[in-house]
């Protein structure tokens, strides 16, 4: 179980801090987010983060990529989570190039994954299609039509959907909703007729989109892995983003963690610094142990992933699970103990409490992996 | 038929003839409140005319005397009142820092000049009031406040800085603490003064929250020109005025809570949300932290009654208004956490007419200052264990 | 809503707390204990209480009691948990008080109110049988058999089973393992043949007792209310129970926390009185806070019963969840401010521990009245 | 063939040959335990012949040299001799206070005579020590220690109380801190000393606890002589050597939540005692805390191994051995809450054989002592804020 970092991981994490730290701090962020920017992140800074081979750090070097591994893709999101980089990097980096890299022909892969990893492609999941994760609730339809299907349905929280180059879509093939089997994956253009897009702009100013698809025609080539066998792909896209979100929830909550930490040690009330209150220091002190415990189930995740470990469904939900939980609370207390101010737009706290609310609940919210968790136990 | 009878008659049958329909509906956002003052437009003829005629009355402050724009009624033909007027529906006439905050601070410091100068348009709805408190350094630790306020002889003049003035950019006049001397402890040499806020050197500036739009100013004062008819109480005794209202204050958000809970059950929006499964609510481990929030805020509305209630019996509320309101605005802040929970990915939406702007999202946003205005939850803790529980050095 | 008290309930009130101050203070549990006593209580006090018309304070003056209701008892309740008075006053004076009462026929009340409210008969309910609480999970049953019925079953968690003068057992005359319909009670003599009683003395050093009924046969006269519906009893009474329990574990819980902070007043270290150490003050304000809160819950549940309103149900589940919850706060907290003298038996805190333990899984823990109280709100 | 896999290879057979069938059965209760020492009753003969075995491969103290009776054997042999003692579930041939905390402290602070005299009879297990830290006044706060030890010119004199020396009624020995100078700061003035318990003066009287009968004494001192060889490192200076040693305890305390946590998962005691419905445990609101307890539990563990991996990797456990034994203790009390929680009626029976004789409700009552032994959490956190987090104050 790889715990703690090795030589060329300590490399990258540094090369990582430095890039998100200069290149796409906080400011940039908002920066976007003021500007009212149409696509919501920086497509030069998407493509130095190409160049890095960021974007194509699970994708296979036949394809372009540097694969490092999901134990360097998690040390890329941390440092992202800590600036609150906007990127496509969860979407097209994790999970579509993990789509494609299990689920793919020679084809695909040889059409897509070059250009994930040279950031000239952006590729959305679309899954989710009510207000919370679930998989098995697909409820999008893909009839057989010709030689190829015919897909309906709507679905929410697509990340990055609305500047996507292709859409990776979930839909039920055979089965119903509530059935893991029966979900067949289809990779297709949004620009497809029947296909609408609306950008959903979130609380933390990054990208999202709902999707329509309207009787949305497409040939055979379309399908992404075996039929009515989604859920094989699926699976291991999940953990992938699973893995690769808390990591970022890590870096998110480790920042407001210390940002906080460096602020109480800065403001007076009372002729004291407040960082002098043992009440503050004793949940200061609980919440350093936190985030210890959570630093551990992230590396633990990632490593079961690299290692394709048996158990790497689990992990993934431990992970997700703690982080949820984790960097939630880290919002809240820094929001609290920031105080008034923290409660401005002008501080940077608030902005990481919405950018760990909207983490929390992709793929997969506390809730949802303590209950997978218990299932998957049996109890 | 006793008098509080024929009084409860009274206003019923006045009620059913003067409050027009659209003031009966539910408030559905602030833009319904009717705040009043010099800049005050109108949402619709209704209102104004509602305004109008409870002013008439003197029911916009139904016990203050008569003098001062009042109807002079007792505590018990208030509360007859207010039942009377959630019976049908009625909308507050009047949403104004003038009667829920100045309006007691004068009754109990003022003197007769300052009554009558300043009560009767407060009564009226013609001069709209915001709290001049907090400065950047003197958040939790309201005491060490320094804004500075001169003696020129027949007037003072006042420079520095509050934040939090809720409306001060569209508020008419100003009440305020100053610092009227530094040479003692912190908690002398404050005093409470008034001022108009159309003086020259009054500059209120809207602060942005993460909630996004706010109440809240930034105000600065330079050079600014204050009668001395206008200090309140006795001069650097300000921070009795101050503390009588912080009381008041806290007792105002703590409620919040129990306000809150009116709306819609939090298990109905779960429910709505998330869907039933064999009778239970389809997350598993959200329905176990919905239903311990929920019997919490059953208990805690039950406490506020049973404080109420005793207080009522002739006890002060005193300290435990710092309870109430530490439990109240944490509970809140779970509630909300909740709702987020349970509308996952439609509640995460920031701008779309379907999620109504953003309004839940704001919301939870925005009930994260609950624990922090008024007091934070830390203070609340250091009061109860100072206070209550008398515990060495608090 | 009588959430403040009258004079009467003031008075009444500050007698129970002289009483059992005087007559029944912590050491006379101790005593107990030490001792090994064979009853587990005082037969002494018991009359005592009895003479105070403690034992009849829900039964009707016809029958000798003093019918001051559920308020009073509450506060008898309250009083008996700060002083962790041991005596039959839940499984006599409530349970079965309330239980004959409300399903008694006119010559069962004659037999046996007068008894209770004299302190001269103990009753114990025999309803669970597994380890949790789950009255409709009831699977004793009870066959017609001539004109009277033959009992077969085991019951656990039986409070003062070992000394009970009658017993009121709950056992199935029709449906299924689980249906809350087709359970009856009956009232037999604990001598009767098949009926055999083992005593187990229990973390708190209170009395239960584990009962087997082996073809144990009872007339029709045993029949406590109607056939097949002692669910309609059995639902007030465990109400009755759920409230004064919730009432006791106020009691116990206040003391808990009124002791520790009367501790941490004097205790040093550091050169300090713990006390004045702010992480301490903020949990014990919290815990405060909590107290208040629940002290309304139980004060409402009293009300409801006393009142007869329609929703008592709703609220003896709220009292119950609540009292489960912040009375182990409170002794949780009481040990771990103590510190290591909290830890040995000569210091009281860890016998409230314990007491808490038994009582807050008494007629449902927190889970199971959350799981209620979800359930009645249909979600 | 490294000499590593050749030691282990000869270490497999070595064990294979010499570990008695009995001593390789799971240690069922504190009686399988062999703490040696002069009054040391063997419950087996194979117990017996175990210990001898080891001593005589100087395997009870592996990596002490040999001319102290250890077998000078590297860390890494030292895991791999564990670790094929673990292959075929071995028992230790020996728990020793002298092993686990009078051993370091000799080995780094004692002289070469000291290291003589004291460390063979350990490592045979002949000599039984106990632990004299703690006082009444001196429990979180140590170093505010009081018992008086006086020079005699010769010898030292001893005056005072120790509380929490576990087994002090069964040793044979005592490693103590007092204090030999009260006039500087309480760090000050420590003194680190070594006596026979059966020296006249010395008085140990078990303590009871909540859960129970306990290792637990009381022991006064009364005019102990303790001769100056007996003294440990530098007079005045014993603080060095407490400090070093309770970091080493709350290291060995803070591993305890994993080693709970290799008996049976909570949810499979949760799912026996209440069982499975539709593949859930049937109480849904215990389901999402055991859960929660569960994942904590994992991860948790996944700590424990990452920071002793990272301290192999050159760095020291330092300031987090404080986290460990926080986090650790209170996880631990909240699994045997929930373990209670899970039993029910069953779990709450003190006497009977059915429960035997109360073993969990005296396990969870044992646990709540967990976060106040070896430092309370309050401390830990005390630790954490000022080393780790270095915030003013702490």
């Amino acid at each position: 179980m790889g715990l703690v970092l090795n030589d060329d991981e300590v490399m990258l994490r540094d090369t990582a801090e430095g890039f998100f730290a200069n290149k796409s701090p906080v400011t940039a962020l908002r920066k976007l987010r003021d500007d009212r920017d149409e696509t919501g992140f920086d497509r030069a800074l998407w493509k130095e983060m190409a160049d890095m081979g960021f974007a194509g750090v699970v994708i296979e070097e036949d394809h372009g990529g540097v694969d490092m591994g999901f134990m360097a893709a998690g040390l890329i999101a941390e440092q992202m989570g800590r600036n609150l980089s906007a990127s496509p990097f969860l979407s097209t980096a994790i999970l579509a190039a993990t789509a494609i890299r299990e689920g793919g022909t020679a084809e695909q892969k040889a059409a897509w994954l070059p250009k994930i990893a040279g950031g000239e492609a952006i590729i959305s999941l679309a899954l989710d299609e009510g207000p919370k994760h679930h998989p098995a609730g697909t409820s999008a339809t893909a009839e057989k039509s010709g030689n190829g299907f015919k897909l309906n349905g709507s679905k929410a929280m697509v990340v990055d959907g609305h500047i996507a180059d292709a859409l990776i879509v979930a839909a039920r093939t055979s089965g119903e909703e509530g059935d893991a089997e029966g979900i067949s994956l289809f990779i297709l253009d949004p620009k497809t007729k029947g296909v609408f897009t609306e950008r959903t702009i979130m609380v933390d100013s990054r990208n999202a989109a709902r999707i329509e698809l309207d009787d949305v025609e497409v040939s055979g080539d379309a399908l992404l892995g075996s039929l009515d066998e989604g859920m094989a792909v699926l699976g291991k896209v999940l953990n992938a983003g699973r893995a690769a979100v808390a990591a970022e929830l890590l870096g998110a909550g480790s920042q407001a963690f210390e940002s906080t930490v460096t602020y109480i040690k800065e403001r007076k009330q009372f002729g004291t610094i407040i960082g002098e209150f043992q009440a503050l220091q004793h949940r200061a002190s609980h919440l350093y142990s936190e985030m210890e415990i959570a630093r551990s189930a992230v590396m633990a995740a990632l490593t079961a992933l690299d290692d394709n470990d048996s158990k790497a469904d689990l992990y993934c939900a431990m992970a997700k699970a703690k982080l949820g939980s984790v960097a939630k609370l880290a919002s809240q207390e820094g929001v609290q103990m920031f105080g008034g101010v923290g409660m401005t737009d002008e501080y940077d706290i608030g902005l990481f409490m919405k950018r760990i609310r909207v983490l929390q609940e992709l793929f997969g919210d506390a809730h949802y992996h303590m209950n997978q968790f218990a299932l998957a136990n049996k109890f | 038929m006793t008098d509080l009878k024929a009084f409860a008659a009274q206003a019923r049958e006045w009620l059913e003839a003067n409050c027009p329909e659209d003031m009966r509906q539910p408030i559905s956002s602030d833009k319904d409140l009717c705040w009043g003052g010099r800049n005050w437009e109108f949402q619709s003829e209704a209102q104004k005319t509602w305004l109008e005629r409870m002013v008439a009355k003197g029911w916009t402050v139904p016990t203050w005397p008569k003098e001062y724009g009042g109807a002079g009624l007792s505590r018990a033909e208030e509360n007859i009142l207010k039942k009377e007027m959630a019976r049908i529906g009625a909308r507050s006439p009047l949403s104004s820092f003038g009667i829920w905050m100045l309006g007691p601070a004068l009754l109990k410091f003022g003197t007769e000049e300052q009554k009558l100068e300043h009560l009767p348009p407060v009564a009226r709805g013609e001069i709209r009031w915001c709290q001049g408190y907090s400065e950047p350094n003197a958040g939790s630790d309201l005491a060490s406040l320094a804004t500075k306020c001169e003696d020129k002889g027949d007037h003072f003049i006042v420079n520095g800085q509050k934040v939090w003035t809720s409306y001060a950019d569209q508020a008419d006049w100003i009440f305020c603490l100053v610092r009227t001397d530094n040479t003692g402890k912190k908690h002398h040499g404050i005093s409470f003064v008034l001022f108009d806020m159309e003086t020259p050197g009054v500059d209120a500036r809207p602060i942005k929250l993460i909630s996004g739009r706010s109440p809240f100013c930034e105000t600065f004062f330079e050079d600014v020109r204050v009668e001395k008819k206008n200090l309140v109480g006795t001069r650097d005794r300000g921070w009795d005025v101050a503390k009588y209202l912080l009381t008041h204050e806290r007792e105002m958000i703590g409620g919040q809570g129990q306000l809150e809970g009116q709306g819609r059950p939090l298990h109905e929006i779960a429910a709505s949300s998330l869907g039933i499964e064999d009778g239970r609510l389809a997350d598993p481990m959200l329905r176990a932290k919905v239903a311990e929030a929920e019997i919490d805020d059953w208990a805690f509305s039950l406490t506020v009654a049973r404080k109420l209630a005793e207080a009522k019996a002739g006890a002060s509320l005193g300290a435990d208004s710092s309870m109430l309101k530490y439990y109240g605005t944490e509970l809140n802040k779970r509630k909300y956490e909740l709702m987020m929970d349970a509308t996952g990915h439609d509640g995460l939406e920031w701008e779309s007419d379907r999620s109504n702007d953003g309004k839940l999202a704001r919301s939870w946003l925005r009930t994260k200052g609950n624990s922090i205005e008024g007091g934070t939850s830390e203070v609340q803790l250091n009061i109860i264990s100072k206070h209550i529980l008398q515990l060495p050095g608090a």
